[in-house]
């Protein structure tokens, strides 16, 4: 097997601890929802896991500074933290509120908003949203429509947001809207907070093919938000959104998660089948497996290279695009691989406990399909890939078009 | 090539389907029929009985229409291209060649008569859960006792197992050592004491069964055959079902590019049409590119199946299953991405096409099973 | 094997007829040369073979009608034919005279044109080379700028065409020159026919990087030319360049010349190796082999279906394109698995006769590799693949730019 | 993740050889050193050889430098980047860490400390024509008589055997059963009686050599190691062999990428840059990423190397070697694709880097050979 290079014994004894912290304190019916790549978790189970972190020193936020309530950690530490979740099967952090307002607070926020806003985030009182996307704009952004009007205090916004993932668990949303229409299309963009329960916002779920619920649309109809919403100036949005995407497309590469369902697929693979033949002795499948290992272990050393990398590293901002591009292409790939390994238990739309004759194989009906059709979205969602394709063309290699 | 009365026949079927499936299968309807058991239509079925479509398979011997394989796939196309489910591939395709290449017997004859009348539903239970896609890997024993023979065993993948109203059972005979074994098929009717069925819906919106088999009795004229010939036999019948899929697939292929097209082309992102984008115009003739050579191997399918017996005819079939399977799937996630967020919408047909290849691939034999198939007897062939 | 499906007897026993002619008549200096893939043959040898064919009742031009001195065949004939060429190692047709300048004066041409041209290319006595792209107009023909001036009787040429094969060993050149700059680019276009041994003319090889000699540039400084030397009407020339490229197209996508190059790897994939292994008994080779052959399959049968489809048959203009296409797509990655196939043999660049202790081996020392090399070039030729696929966007899609 | 001492020594090489390619090694110097035998420059031999460059694979033990195998890749990698082609592969790396690997015998010693020095060139004569890329595959025999050891058999791809001045050649014991092989590796003078050598030019203007051995005496010093571990050894100096061969791989890929973005910039079609067409762009970015993808398998090579033996050793090259293998020979191709019909020209770098990459990706094993390799050592890992 291919691995990857261990870190000073240092981070290894931190990798150790986090591992056994994982290993001891994960209540299972999360870990089993986790393990069966289940994107939409309840709030409750996010919230139960998020305070067992943040009781444990503050980990739920794992790149806040000790002053807020996190760890302190350096890249390092988080890079493993990060890994050892995924391996350990442990939910994916809150994405909006730790990753990305956080972050987004510490650059452009106002003092006054950090108190206000992060200590609900670190203690999971408060759920987060994201409104970027809209319909007629997807990767589009710098043409978005959603609209703020000035009115004494207050502004007033009108329009909808759309794939807004979970709009429906969340108290809150964040996002860029246009407060200005004369300036150039992305100086008129401002990013605002917007309390979901304010007259006038209603979420609608959006129903994707794989009938989980993830993402909604958010209608604002006269909504009225207090100026002291705004975070950095009125204009600075289109920056603001920049930054906070970079962020977002760290996560997006998802090397760790797909490495747990590689080690998943390949426990699959070398299972004895009573009366069969393993997986892994079917040449064409076992062709295939190895270049999917092959390509996530590259993947995963460009990554160390780009996050954690030496003085040689590449530029890190087109460097986020190659990891989204890389990272969703293989993840998909896998999940195809996954489905396909199910052979017949493939087809079946239920869960193994209503599974008729299946009772004693390795192989999971449903699921593997099933997150084959629903990971088709990762490189589309965040930027596609093609939007990807076009920075790392336009930035990193000087082709303007 | 092609001789006229095939080519007015062919445009005749597909006519015919068309007109059927736009009238009674949208994609509205659908989602409806779709969302209720049995999970296909039983008006359409009467109807396609009606028609004749279920005697298209059958031949003429045996009181069918003896349709060439060529019109048979005309038909499955269609049914590709609006993603249409029902019992037909495994009752009137399926089942009804198995039971023609055995029906040396009387009740061979009769259920043929049924299916092709539409009266009767026959699913084939062929397939078993170790087994992946092994037609030789048969654990289901058949042992004489008392005078019947009782059939043990496990099934998986039974098409429309829920509407069917016979099993189409394949068996070992108990006993067999490894250098000689063999085989029977027999004819169970699904309430015979000891035959037990779990249902599902599979992704693709249509139904199957796994199938527990606890000392069925298979009474004298039930075995429909016995004899070494049993699994070349099964394999011939299976040839014509991978043949009908690829068809299916193919026109799956032709529908996901044609909506794919029509989304590019009224889609405006950045200012622009998205299919004034070069890198995504150049990646729809691929997808283009791709539905023609599948459209090729797929009618050199069933001039395989009505002019070759064995390896000649496996090897054209794998051919085609793996290509057009793997193509197939590959022009799904593309028209998806394509798609951009709306391609994961429930409300959109793409998805569901994903969906549906993604089952036909694996069916009888996915992708990689065939390509192994096909390398294995390219060895055995002269260079 | 695949096997593509006979024709009716009648053209079964032409296609019989057609092989042992090949079999019995072809020069054995000849057929080696064609096996090795050489593509630059002699002018003596082209004109042996040719003449050879001539003599058989016009064989050489077989798309010509009998009045011309052609063998008058059907479609399916012609295709017959040269699958037979193909298969039997036999040289290609001469492109230029026959495949090209003829049908167009069919179609264009003046009867005097007809008459006094004609003659020499169905004797092999005039050689032709076509003069289209030009430096800094590779694929985009519209721009050409080798200008063509009225004096008199005459015209004076000046300018260079680029990428001419065969210029060195042809008397004439036809080709596109520009008459007029006042017109839209596409319209002040004519077909144009210059004696090479005009004074003024120099033919300049160009070196490609595999050695071999197919290419030139041909300067033109102060070349007259007679006015009776214009094909069509002046400022005709773009439509008839697009009619000639046409034809060119389906000459390009070499399926039978990629089905003879994939008999000769067949035979070394089957090839026992004294004290080894089967190339074919490699499975991984072995897949990649099985492969190439699907997609040839696929290849031919589409090109039959275009070429002598039934009434359903698709729209042959953009057929063209996608056999270009695929056909040199495929025709690369058989190259490139031949000289993968030879091994350490691949490396050697000498001939056979030459080589060390190789004696008794299957595998070809040299010239795998260089083929891999020169087809390269296919992919780029007779409208690049990019073109083409511009094409089939435009006219058969519909996508508009 | 890197030590900074190892970074700066990195640093130093690179520039060291950048430098001395830049002022010595341009396209037409390249060119015509090339075109005249011996097929290398021997004032770049022993200027490289005065720079210490030799003795940096060659561990401090023996007299050399002991250099980290990351830094002798580095080198290796600027000379794939200058299509640099020269006998250090065969003798400074690939020989050297042979003989490192058996040299318990003070004739080992003796030609390690020529070898660093450039006084001594040695070739591995290690393939056999029938055996592809099977290291077990040996039919080179030696047997005793007269009290010396005959080696008689057939060997290629002997990389610079017109520059070499000994072979270092690898032959089986006569009279082996099947079950129980024993090998043995001597060094032995080119000038022996006995050793014919064919010497060609290969495609990427290098130069190698087909060997016969007829009856070539072996006498006891030349004999530098006999024992059931040889194949073991030889297989873990090959690869470092395998990881120099990828690292001068992705240093191609680096410059051809290069030099095709600098074609696209200053190339108009059309009245545009062809940089500007978006379906270009996006396949120059494919290009782009596997590079980076490859940069950095190669570096886990070095790694591989340095911090284990045996299989975990094995399985990372041989994954190296085959993705990179495949992605340079692709990015060459589609190198040549975007330059269109100027990609064809001589003149032009671009089909030389096709050529020696082509050439690389062959040697000691291709694409195909690793993925086998790989594939053979996952099944016997644990899962």
């Amino acid at each position: 097997m291919l691995r990857a290079p261990p870190f000073n014994s240092e981070l290894e004894d931190f990798r150790h601890t986090v591992r056994e912290f994982i290993r001891v304190n994960l209540p299972d019916h999360i870990r089993q929802q986790v393990a069966a790549e289940k994107m939409d978790l309840p709030r409750e189970d996010q919230v139960c896991w998020h305070r067992i972190l943040r009781d444990n020193g503050g980990w739920c936020c794992p790149a806040w500074p000790k002053e807020h309530g996190g760890p302190g950690w350096s890249d390092e530490q988080q890079y493993v933290f990060e890994q050892e979740l995924a391996l350990g099967n442990a939910p994916r952090l809150m994405i909006y509120g730790v990753g990305m307002l956080g972050p987004t607070l510490f650059e452009y926020g106002s003092e006054q908003q950090r108190e206000r806003i992060l200590p609900d985030i670190l203690n999971a009182d408060t759920f987060w949203c994201q409104g970027f996307s809209e319909p007629g704009s997807g990767s589009d952004l710098a043409s978005l429509n959603c609209r703020m009007t000035p009115d004494g205090d207050e502004y007033i916004v009108n329009g909808s947001k759309i794939w807004t993932s979970e709009a429906h668990l969340a108290d809150w949303i964040f996002g860029l809207f246009r407060s200005s229409v004369e300036a150039r299309k992305q100086q008129g963009i401002t990013f605002l907070l917007i309390d979901l329960a304010s007259p006038g916002v209603t979420v609608r779920p959006l129903k994707i093919f794989e009938d989980t619920h993830e993402v909604n649309q958010v209608f604002f109809d006269q909504v009225r938000v207090p100026k002291e919403n705004v975070v950095g100036r009125l204009g600075e949005g289109w920056e603001i959104g920049k930054y906070l995407l970079s962020l977002e497309r760290f996560g997006t590469a998802e090397v760790s998660r797909t490495k747990a369902t590689m080690q998943r697929l390949t426990e699959l693979a070398f299972a004895e089948i009573p009366g069969g033949t393993r997986l892994i002795d079917h040449v064409d499948f076992a062709e295939r497996f190895c270049r999917a290992e092959r390509a996530l272990h590259a993947l995963e050393m460009t990554e160390r290279r780009i996050l954690l990398g030496d003085q040689r590293a590449e530029s890190i901002g087109t460097g986020a695009s190659m990891l989204k591009i890389r990272g969703t292409e293989i993840q998909s790939d896998v999940f195809r691989l996954t489905a396909e390994a199910s052979a017949h238990f493939a087809h079946i739309d239920i869960p193994r406990s209503q599974a008729g004759c299946h009772s004693d194989s390795p192989y999971q009906p449903g699921d593997a399909a099933r997150n084959y059709f629903n990971y088709r979205k990762t490189p589309i969602y965040s930027g596609s890939n093609e939007i990807q394709r076009n920075i790392i063309a336009k930035l990193e290699l000087d082709l303007r078009s | 090539m092609i001789d006229q009365s095939t080519f007015e026949q062919q445009s005749l079927i597909e006519d015919a389907a068309r007109r059927f499936l736009e009238k009674n299968y949208s994609f509205e309807k659908r989602r409806e029929i779709i969302a209720e058991e049995p999970g296909y239509s039983t008006d359409h079925w009467r109807e396609m009985a009606q028609l004749g479509w279920m005697l298209l398979p059958i031949s003429a011997e045996f009181g069918g229409l003896g349709g060439s394989t060529a019109l048979v796939l005309t038909l499955l196309k269609e049914f590709g291209r609006t993603l249409y489910v029902s019992p037909y591939l495994a009752s009137a395709v399926t089942s009804a060649r198995i039971i023609e290449k055995m029906a040396a017997r009387p009740v061979g004859q009769q259920i043929l008569e049924k299916i092709g009348s539409g009266e009767v539903i026959v699913s084939p239970a062929i397939y078993e859960p170790q087994a992946r896609y092994d037609l030789n890997n048969v654990a289901t024993t058949a042992s004489t006792a008392r005078g019947a023979i009782l059939l043990s065993g496990a099934k998986t993948a039974v098409l429309y197992g829920n509407a069917a109203s016979h099993l189409l059972v394949l068996a070992q005979n108990a006993g067999n050592h490894e250098s000689h074994r063999e085989f029977s098929l027999h004819l169970i009717p699904k309430d015979t004491e000891g035959v037990q069925l779990t249902h599902y819906r599979t992704h693709d919106g249509a139904r199957a069964s796994d199938v527990k088999l606890d000392n069925v009795e298979s009474r004298d004229p039930q075995m429909i055959w016995q004899g070494e010939q049993t699994l070349t036999e099964i394999s011939q019948a299976m040839n014509l079902a991978n043949a009908a899929i690829s068809a299916e697939l193919v026109g799956a292929m032709e529908a996901t590019l044609e909506l794919t097209l029509d989304f590019v082309k009224t889609r405006t992102q950045f200012g622009q049409k998205l299919s004034s984008f070069q890198s995504l115009q150049h990646r729809l003739v691929d997808m283009y590119m791709r539905c023609q050579m599948a459209e090729s191997l797929s009618r050199e399918t069933a001039r395989a199946i009505d002019s070759f017996r064995g390896a000649e005819q496996d090897i054209m079939v794998s051919a085609a299953k793996c290509e057009i399977a793997r193509a197939a799937l590959l022009n799904a996630e593309e028209a998806i991405q394509l798609h951009g967020a709306m391609g994961m919408m429930d409300e959109m047909a793409v998805g569901h096409y994903l969906k549906r290849v993604f089952s036909l691939s694996l069916l009888f034999g996915d992708a990689d099973y065939h390509q192994a198939r096909y390398r294995s007897l390219r060895l055995k062939a002269a260079s």
